[in-house]
C-alpha cells in the first residue's frame, strides 16, 4: 500500500477495466520520477477528496514558458501541507502529431523527460487532441521546454485565449473514406499559426479539427470553432459485383461491425436502399443505382458496403464554423459556411477562410466571445459578407419563417428619409 | 548546449509546432497512404484494412484509462518494439492501437496483450472497442486535476467501464454507442453530442467568499459572467466590496467560478451527476444531434458510483433490445417518440427536463401527434 | 359607371373569380342602403389608394355600444371631403352561429337590418369567424344593436383585450371525422363567457378555435391561444372488406380529391403504409394491420381511405395553447398542453383548464402579451404548475438539451445557504 | 317597443351570445348529424356525404369574394330557397355552401349557380374549391379598410385567384394548396401556416409626425411597442417631446404605428409583398408547419399586381410537376431540400431569406447533408 491510505481508491483496483489507481500506484512504486511524492499525494488528496465529494483544487494561476502565453495550465491544491507532492501541480500540453502515430523511439524520449522533470503521469490524449503532461512545478518548465524542443525537435500544444491544438482523424494514414489529406492538412495549419497558438490574440479560444469525411471521427463538427469535413463533387464508385457479394451473404455488412449478433440475412432494401435519407438510391435484384444528384453524402451506404461502394474522386471538404460547449449561450454545432473548398497543399483557399473570419472575430468579438457566439450575435448574414461569398441556401436548413427582415436603405427605392409633410398632403390627420 | 537559467533567451527554439507525423507511419502505412480499399473488423478489437496494393495492415486497438502513468506507456512501447516494429498510434477516443502487416502477427500479439494486468487484476491493455459496442468513454480531468469539477472523471469511467466491459468486447448492439464525460458545464469532453452523456453539474449558488473577493477577482467581470444577470454589487457590514447572487436567476453554470475564485459552488451534496442521451456527431442517415437532457441528477456516489452505472447499463439494455440495427439511440427515441422512451427506459419525467433556456419554444410540441 | 371615374379598379371586373368590384357597383346602383354614398366613395377611395399605393384610412378612435367593449372597429377616412360617404366607416362584428348555417330567413332579416343602418356592404366572414358589417356611422350603432338583440335574439363578436368571436369547423354536423361536437363545445363556452367576451378585462386579445380532428380544418392549431382539437384514445375501426375495395380499385382513394389526374393504380404500400409516420401499419395482401398503441392519429390513412377507417369511439380532445400570429416575438403554433380532456357537455374539464389559465395570464401578463408570449417568457414549467398537471414528455418533441436545469431550493438538500468558513475548514485559499 | 337614445339602458338586452346552430342546421344535416360515416367529392366543388341512416347529403361548394353586399348575400338566399329548402352555409374558407338531400337535386343546383355572373362577366358563385386544388384565398381588409397594411387585399385576391381559377375548379394537384394573404404583419389572416402566403411588408422605418406625435400618443407606449427598441425620446427644434427611430434596428414590423398614429410607414414604393411558402395547419403525417419567405419583396402594382401572380402560379406548377401524391408544398420542399427548391423554381436566394431573429440559429444548417 501507498504512502496515504486509500480504500475507496483501492476498491477502483479491482474490475476488468484498467485501473488508473493501479497505475498511478505502479508509477509511485518505481519513484524515477523527479516529482517523487507525486503519484502518492495524488491518490491522497483523491482519496480526500472522495471522502469530502468537492474537488481539492485551486485557480491556477498564470503560470508558462518565457514568450509564450499558452500551452502549460497552472494549478495548486488548497492542502499542500497534507499533500506536498501535488502543491503545485501544472500540466504541460505538447502539441501532439497528426492523428497521433507514434515511434516507441520518440515516446521513450519524451517519457524520460518527462520522468526527469515531473510526476509521470500524463493524460494520453487531452480532449483538444495535445499529450498531456500531469503534473509539475514552475521551476521545471523552462528546462522541460528547453530540452524537448532542442533534443525532441518538439512544441506544446495551446490553452488560453489562443488557436488550440488542432487535431485530425486518421484520414488517409488508414482509412479508405478519406476525402482529403487529413493529416497534411492539420500539420501545415498548425505550423502556418504558430504565433497565434503560441501568443494570446483572440477574444476567446479557437480550435481547428479535420475530419476526412462525413463520418467525423475526429467529432469536428461539433467540437471545433472551424471544421473541415472532408466529401466528393462527383458520383459514389460503384462496384456491382462486390454488391452481389453483399446481397449473396458472401461478405459481411458494415465491415463485420455487427457480428457478434445475429441479425438475419443482409438485406439490401431494409438496411440500404429503404434507410438512405434522400431516398436516391434503388435496387433491382441485380443492380444497384444512386441518383447521385441527389445523394447528400451521408456515408450510409458507403459504411454498409465498403467493398462496393466509394466516395468520389472530384474530393475535398466542407467548412463549418461555430460549433462549442455550451457556456455561455448553449452549446452549438458547426453551421456550414462554405459547401464545399479544395484541399490541396498549400491550402490557401482555406488559410483565406481562416484570415478573414479572424479579423473579423478580433475586430467585433467581446472578450471571451467564440466565433459562434458572435455569429448568433452579429448575424450569419454579416459573416458570409466578411468571408465575401454569396448567400447559398445550403447554409441553411430553412430560409426564416418569420418576416422581420433587415431591409438595408440601399435596397430600397428612393432611401428611407421622407418628409412628413408631403405625406400629410396625401393623408390629413 | 544545456539550458541557461539566466541568460532564457540564448539559442532558445519555438515555434516549431509538432513533429512532423510522416516520421511516425509505420512502413505499410507510408507506402499505402491514400490508397486504401476497404476494412474489415475481424474480430472484437481486430481491424484489417486492404490497400490497393493488396498490402494489408491488422490494427488491434486496446483499451485505456486516459490518466496513464509513464511506466504504463513505456510497457505499452515494449509491445510495439515486439510486435510491431516499433510503431504505434492512440485514437481520438483515447485507445491505443498497435498495427501489424500480417495476419500471422496478429495472434500472439493479440495473446500478449490479453495476458498483462496490473497486480491488482484489472486488464492493462483490454482488446476491443470496435463497431456496434461501447468504446473507450472520452472524459476529462474531474478531481485529479481541475478546479471546477461537479464530480471525478477518472473514478467514474472506471467504474462505468467495469458495468458495460462486456459490451467494449463485444459488437451485438444496434450501432456504436458513444459514452463521454464532462465533469462541468464547460463539457471539456464536448459531451454535448454523445449517445450517452454524464456531465457534472452544480445545484447550489456560488458563496461569497467576502472577505477575499475584491482582492482575489475582478468583479465587473464576475457580474459580467452571468449569462442570467444573476450577479450583483453588494458592500459588507464591515464596508468591504463585493457581490450577491439573486439565488432564483442562478442556473448553476459555474461560469462565476471560473472568472472568480471567491465564489465557490460544489458542494458534497449539491453537486453530482445529470444523464444525456442520443446524441451523436456523424452524418450518417441523420443529421448530428444534441444530446438531451434525461436524468436531471444523480448525487456523487464514489467510489463506484452504482446509481450512474446502472443508469447507463439499463438504458443502454433498453436500446439493444428495441432500436434496429444501424438505429443510434437518439434515432431510435426519435423514431418511437420522447414519450415512449420514458415509458420504456422506466426514467420518470420531470419538469428539469422541459426546455426553460433561449431556445425553449422551439423544443415544445406543436402538433397532436403524440402516443397514448 | 359610378360616381367616381375608378379605371383600374373596373380592371378588376374583369376574369371569372367573383368582382368585389362589381358586387359594390351593384350594391351602389340598388341605392337601398343608409349609408347611399358609401358604396361608390369605397370605390373612389380605394381607386385613389391604387394611385397613391399608400392606404387612406385613419386609426379608429374608440368606438362601440354602451356597456360593451368590443364588437366595434372604429374608422375614419383621410379624404372626408373628397369621399363623405366613407368619412366614417365602422365595423360590426356579429358574432357568427356554430360554423355558420343559416336559414334564409335569418339572414334576410340580417341583412335588412344592416340595409336600414349602414353601407350594405360585409365581409362573410372576418377571420376571426364574426360576420362582419362593413362600414356604418357612429349614430347607427346604438339602433342596429338594440334591433338585432331585441328582434334578431343576435349579439355582436368581440374585439379589443377581449376574449374573441370562438369559431369551430363543422364538425358532428357534416363530417364523419369529428371526435366531438364543436359547434355545441364552441356554443357553450361563447355563452359561458360573454362578459369575458364583451367586457375588456384581459392583457390582449384571446381566441378559442375548436377543430373535431386533426385535420385541423378552422386551423385553430395555428390561429387560437386555445385551441381544442378531437382526438380518441382506442383503436382506429377498420372494415376490411372496404380496404379491399380500395386496393381493387372499386372505390376512389381519398374520397375523391385526386380525381382530376391520373396517379395510376392505387397503392396501399405506397400511398398508405409507407406514409404513416410512425410506421405503425401492415398490409399482408388480405387484411390491413394497424398497430394503435404506436399510431398518433394524424389523419393520413382516414383520409385516403374514409369508407375503410374511422376514428375509435373512446374520444375527445388535445388542448393546445399559445398559437399567434407573429407580432411581437414571432408567430406561434399552439403547444400541447393537456393530451388527452372529455369533451361532454357542460364542458366542466375545458372551463376548469381555461379559468385557470386565465387567472394566471390576468395576473402575471403584461400588458399587449399573449397568453403564448407569457409561456415564453415565464415557461412552460410555470403554466403547468398553474393548470395543476403533472410534466408529461407529450408536451415536448424532445427533452432540453442544455444543461442549465433551474433547480429550485426545496429540492436540494440542506438548502442554498452555506457557511463559506466551513468551506474555507476544508478549502485553503 | 323601439330603441329610445334618452335612455338607452331601458330594456336593453345584452350577453345573449350568437344563435343557437341548430335552428339554422337543415333537416337532413340535423337528423345525421353525429353519425356520417363517410363522404366522397363527385366532381369539383360537389360532395356528397353518407350517414348510418343511408341518408345522403350533397353539397354545392362556391367561391365568393370575401366582400359581398347585402345585394348578393340575398340572391345567395334565392338559391338556398329555390334549392335547398332555405338553408346555406359558409366555409371558414370564405366559400358558400348549398346542400340537398337527394342526388336529382344537385345538377339543376350546379347549373343554375354556373350561369350566374355579374353583369361584367365575372361569376356569382364559381363551383369548386374541393380536394387537391386551390380553394378561396383567406385575406384581410387591406386598403379596403384598415390603417396599417402594406397592400391591398380584394385586388391582389382577385387577381391572384383569376390567376389561378383552373386550379379552383380543378382537382389535379398532389394535395390541396391553401393560399392566405394579409396586408400586414399583423397578419390577421393567419397567414404564418400556408403553403402559399401572400404578405404585406413595409421597408421604411416611420416617419416621426413631429408637430403632433405628443398629442396623439402616449409616447411611453410607443417606445415600449417597439421589438427591437429601435425608438427613444427626442425634442424637436421647437422643443416639442418627440420620437426619434434608429433606422438600423428597424425591422418595418409596424407595431409603432399600431399604437402610435403619428409615425406611419407606409409607402408608394417602399411598401410591398413577401411570398412565403410550405406552411401547413393539419397534423396529416407531418407535424404543422410554418411558411418560409421565399421572396423578400415584390412591388405593390394595382390593379392586376402580375409579378406576385406569376409568382404564385409558377411556384404551383413546379409543385404541381415534382411532387409526390399526397405532398403539401413544405412537404415536397423539406424532402427535395430547400437548395432544390430555389434551384426547380429559379427563385434567387437572397441575404433576406437567412433567418437573424430570435431562433436564428435553429434555422442554419448543423450538418455536412446538401446537395450540389
Ligand atoms: C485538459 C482538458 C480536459 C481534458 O482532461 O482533456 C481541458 C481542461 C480545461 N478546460 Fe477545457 N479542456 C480540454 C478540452 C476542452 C474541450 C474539448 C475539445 O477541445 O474538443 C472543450 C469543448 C469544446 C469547446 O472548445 O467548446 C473545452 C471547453 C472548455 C470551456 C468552455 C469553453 C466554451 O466556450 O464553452 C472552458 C471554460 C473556459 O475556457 O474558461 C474550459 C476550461 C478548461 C480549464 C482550463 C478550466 C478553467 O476554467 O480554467 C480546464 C483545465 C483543467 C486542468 O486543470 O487540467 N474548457 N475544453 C482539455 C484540453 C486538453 C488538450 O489540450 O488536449
Ligand atoms: C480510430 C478512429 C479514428 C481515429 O483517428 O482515431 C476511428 C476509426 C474508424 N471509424 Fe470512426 N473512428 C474513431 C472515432 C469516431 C468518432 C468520434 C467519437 O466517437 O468521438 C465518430 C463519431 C461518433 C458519433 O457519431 O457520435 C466515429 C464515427 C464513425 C462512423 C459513423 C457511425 C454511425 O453509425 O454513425 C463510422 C462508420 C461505421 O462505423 O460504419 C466510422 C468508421 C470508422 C472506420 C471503420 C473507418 C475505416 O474505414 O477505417 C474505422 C474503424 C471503426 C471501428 O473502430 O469500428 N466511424 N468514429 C476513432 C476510434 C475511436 C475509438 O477508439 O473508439
Ligand atoms: C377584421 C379582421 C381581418 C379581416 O378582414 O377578417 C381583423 C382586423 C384587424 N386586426 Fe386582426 N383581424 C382579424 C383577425 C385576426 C387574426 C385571425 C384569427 O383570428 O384567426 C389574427 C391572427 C391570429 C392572432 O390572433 O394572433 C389577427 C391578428 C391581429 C393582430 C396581431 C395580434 C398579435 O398578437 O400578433 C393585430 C394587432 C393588434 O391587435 O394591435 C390585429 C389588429 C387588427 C386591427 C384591429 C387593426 C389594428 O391594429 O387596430 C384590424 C382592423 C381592420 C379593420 O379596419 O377592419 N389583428 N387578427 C379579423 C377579425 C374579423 C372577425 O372578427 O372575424
Ligand atoms: C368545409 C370545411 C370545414 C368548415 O367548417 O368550413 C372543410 C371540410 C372538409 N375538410 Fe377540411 N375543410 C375546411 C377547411 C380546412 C382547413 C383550414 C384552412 O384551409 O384554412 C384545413 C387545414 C389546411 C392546412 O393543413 O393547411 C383543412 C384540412 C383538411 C385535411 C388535411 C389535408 C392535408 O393534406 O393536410 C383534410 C383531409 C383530406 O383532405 O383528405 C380535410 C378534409 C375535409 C373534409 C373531407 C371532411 C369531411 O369528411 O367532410 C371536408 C371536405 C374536404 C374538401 O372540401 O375537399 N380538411 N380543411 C373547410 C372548407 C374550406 C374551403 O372552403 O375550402
Ligand atoms: S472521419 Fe471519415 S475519413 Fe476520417 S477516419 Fe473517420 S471514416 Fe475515415
Ligand atoms: S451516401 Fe447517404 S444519401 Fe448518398 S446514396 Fe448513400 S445513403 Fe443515400
Ligand atoms: S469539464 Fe470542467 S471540470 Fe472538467 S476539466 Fe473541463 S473545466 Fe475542468
Ligand atoms: S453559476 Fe452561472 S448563473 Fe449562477 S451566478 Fe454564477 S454565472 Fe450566474
Ligand atoms: S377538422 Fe376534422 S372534424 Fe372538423 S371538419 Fe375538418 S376533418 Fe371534419
Ligand atoms: S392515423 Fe396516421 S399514424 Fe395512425 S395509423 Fe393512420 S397513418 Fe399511421
Ligand atoms: S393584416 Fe394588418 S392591415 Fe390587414 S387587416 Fe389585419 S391589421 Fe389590418
Ligand atoms: S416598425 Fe417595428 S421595429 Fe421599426 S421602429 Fe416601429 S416598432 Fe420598432
Amino acid at each position: 500500500m501507498g504512502k496515504h491510505n486509500t480504500p475507496m481508491l483501492d476498491d477502483l483496483e479491482k474490475g476488468p477495466w484498467p485501473s488508473f489507481v493501479s497505475d498511478i500506484k505502479q508509477q509511485a512504486a518505481t519513484g524515477k520520477q523527479k516529482l517523487q511524492a507525486a503519484p502518492d499525494d495524488l491518490l491522497g488528496i483523491l482519496e480526500l477528496t472522495y471522502n469530502d465529494k468537492v474537488t481539492h483544487w485551486k485557480h491556477g494561476g498564470i503560470v508558462g514558458v518565457f514568450g509564450y502565453g499558452g500551452g502549460i495550465i497552472g494549478r495548486y491544491c488548497d492542502q499542500p501541507q497534507q499533500f506536498p507532492g501535488v502543491a503545485h501541480f501544472h500540466t504541460v500540453r505538447v502539441n501532439q502529431p497528426s492523428s497521433k502515430f507514434y515511434t516507441t523511439k520518440f515516446l521513450r524520449e519524451l517519457m524520460a523527460l518527462w520522468e526527469k522533470y515531473g510526476s509521470g503521469l500524463t493524460n494520453m490524449h487531452g480532449s483538444t487532441g495535445d499529450i498531456v503532461l500531469l503534473g509539475t512545478t514552475t521551476d521545471n518548465l523552462e528546462l522541460l521546454f528547453y530540452e524537448m524542443t532542442h533534443e525532441l525537435n518538439q512544441d506544446l500544444g495551446g490553452s488560453g485565449s489562443n488557436l488550440r491544438t488542432p487535431e485530425c482523424c486518421l484520414g488517409q494514414s488508414r482509412c479508405e473514406w478519406a476525402c482529403y489529406d487529413t493529416q497534411e492538412a492539420c500539420h501545415q495549419i498548425t505550423n502556418e499559426y504558430q504565433d497565434e497558438l503560441h501568443r494570446p490574440a483572440f477574444p476567446y479560444k479557437f480550435k481547428f479539427k479535420f475530419d476526412g469525411c462525413p463520418n467525423g471521427c475526429v467529432a469536428s463538427i461539433a467540437r471545433s470553432d472551424m471544421s473541415f469535413i472532408g466529401t466528393w463533387k462527383d458520383d459514389i464508385r460503384i462496384d456491382q459485383s462486390a454488391v452481389a457479394a453483399y446481397v449473396g451473404g458472401d461478405v459481411l455488412p458494415n465491415g463485420g461491425a455487427h457480428r457478434n449478433r445475429d441479425w438475419g440475412k443482409f438485406n439490401i432494401e431494409k438496411e440500404v436502399i429503404n434507410l438512405c435519407p434522400t431516398g436516391c438510391m434503388a435496387w433491382d435484384g441485380k443492380s444497384l443505382k444512386i441518383n447521385n444528384k441527389e445523394c447528400t453524402r451521408c456515408m450510409h451506404c458507403l459504411n454498409v458496403m465498403p467493398r462496393a461502394l466509394r466516395p468520389g474522386t472530384e474530393t475535398g471538404a466542407s467548412v463549418l464554423m461555430g460549433a462549442k460547449a455550451p457556456i455561455l449561450e448553449g452549446a452549438q454545432l458547426g453551421t456550414l459556411i462554405v459547401p464545399f473548398v479544395p484541399m490541396e497543399p498549400p491550402f490557401s483557399e482555406i488559410k483565406d477562410i481562416i484570415e478573414k473570419a479572424w479579423d473579423w472575430w478580433m475586430e467585433e468579438g467581446k472578450n471571451r466571445e467564440r466565433i459562434g457566439e458572435l455569429m448568433q450575435r452579429q448575424t450569419l448574414q454579416k459573416l458570409i459578407q466578411v468571408l465575401e461569398i454569396e448567400p447559398d441556401p445550403r447554409m441553411v436548413s430553412e430560409p426564416r419563417s418569420n418576416p422581420y427582415i433587415f431591409w438595408r436603405e440601399d435596397e430600397v427605392e428612393g432611401g428611407w428619409t421622407r418628409d412628413i409633410a408631403d405625406y400629410r398632403a396625401k393623408h390629413q390627420r | 548546449m544545456p539550458y541557461d537559467p539566466n541568460d532564457p533567451l540564448k539559442d532558445r527554439i519555438t515555434d516549431i509546432g509538432p513533429r512532423y507525423y510522416k516520421e511516425f507511419l509505420p512502413p505499410v502505412i507510408e507506402k499505402n497512404k491514400g490508397k486504401w480499399l476497404y476494412h474489415e473488423i475481424l474480430e472484437p478489437g481486430v481491424l484489417v484494412h486492404v490497400a490497393e496494393s493488396g498490402d494489408k495492415v491488422f490494427t488491434v486497438r486496446v483499451g485505456a484509462a486516459r490518466l496513464m502513468s509513464v511506466e504504463l506507456i513505456k510497457e505499452a512501447c515494449d509491445v510495439a518494439d515486439k510486435y510491431c516494429d516499433g510503431y504505434l498510434r492512440w485514437t481520438t477516443r483515447n485507445n491505443i492501437e498497435f498495427m501489424v502487416d500480417a495476419e500471422s502477427k496478429v495472434k500472439p500479439l493479440v495473446d500478449d496483450l490479453k495476458n498483462r494486468k496490473f497486480s491488482a487484476g484489472s486488464h492493462k491493455f483490454p482488446v476491443g472497442g470496435t463497431g456496434a459496442g461501447v468504446t473507450n468513454i472520452v472524459h476529462t480531468q474531474g478531481w485529479v486535476h481541475c478546479h471546477t469539477p461537479a464530480i471525478d472523471a477518472s473514478g467514474v469511467v472506471k467504474a462505468v467501464m467495469d458495468g458495460v466491459f462486456e459490451e467494449f468486447g463485444n459488437m451485438r448492439l444496434p450501432a456504436q454507442v458513444r459514452v463521454a464525460l464532462a465533469c462541468c458545464l464547460n463539457m471539456c469532453g464536448a459531451v454535448h453530442c454523445s449517445d450517452i452523456a454524464i456531465l457534472g453539474i452544480h445545484r447550489k449558488p456560488p458563496m461569497i467568499d467576502n472577505e477575499w473577493i475584491d482582492k482575489l477577482c475582478e468583479l465587473p467581470l464576475a457580474i459580467a459572467a452571468c449569462p442570467t444577470a444573476a450577479i450583483k454589487p453588494a458592500k459588507t457590514e464591515s464596508g468591504l466590496k463585493s457581490l450577491t447572487v439573486n439565488a432564483e436567476r442562478c442556473m448553476f453554470c459555474g461560469n462565476c467560478y471560473t472568472m472568480c475564485a471567491a465564489m465557490p459552488l460544489a458542494d458534497e451534496v449539491g453537486s453530482g451527476i445529470a444523464i444525456l442521451v442520443g446524441g451523436k456527431i456523424s452524418n450518417r442517415v441523420s443529421k448530428p444531434k444534441f444530446s438531451k437532457v434525461v436524468i436531471p441528477f444523480i448525487p456523487n456516489e464514489p467510489p463506484r458510483w452504482p446509481t450512474t452505472v446502472n443508469a447507463v447499463k439499463s438504458i443502454i439494455e433498453v436500446y439493444a433490445k428495441d432500436a434496429n440495427k444501424y438505429e443510434r439511440i437518439g434515432e431510435w427515441a426519435e423514431r418511437i417518440g420522447w414519450e415512449r422512451f420514458f415509458e420504456k427506459t422506466g426514467l420518470p419525467f420531470t419538469h428539469h427536463l422541459i426546455d426553460d433556456y433561449r431556445f425553449a419554444y422551439t423544443t415544445w410540441r406543436q402538433s397532436t401527434q403524440f402516443k397514448f
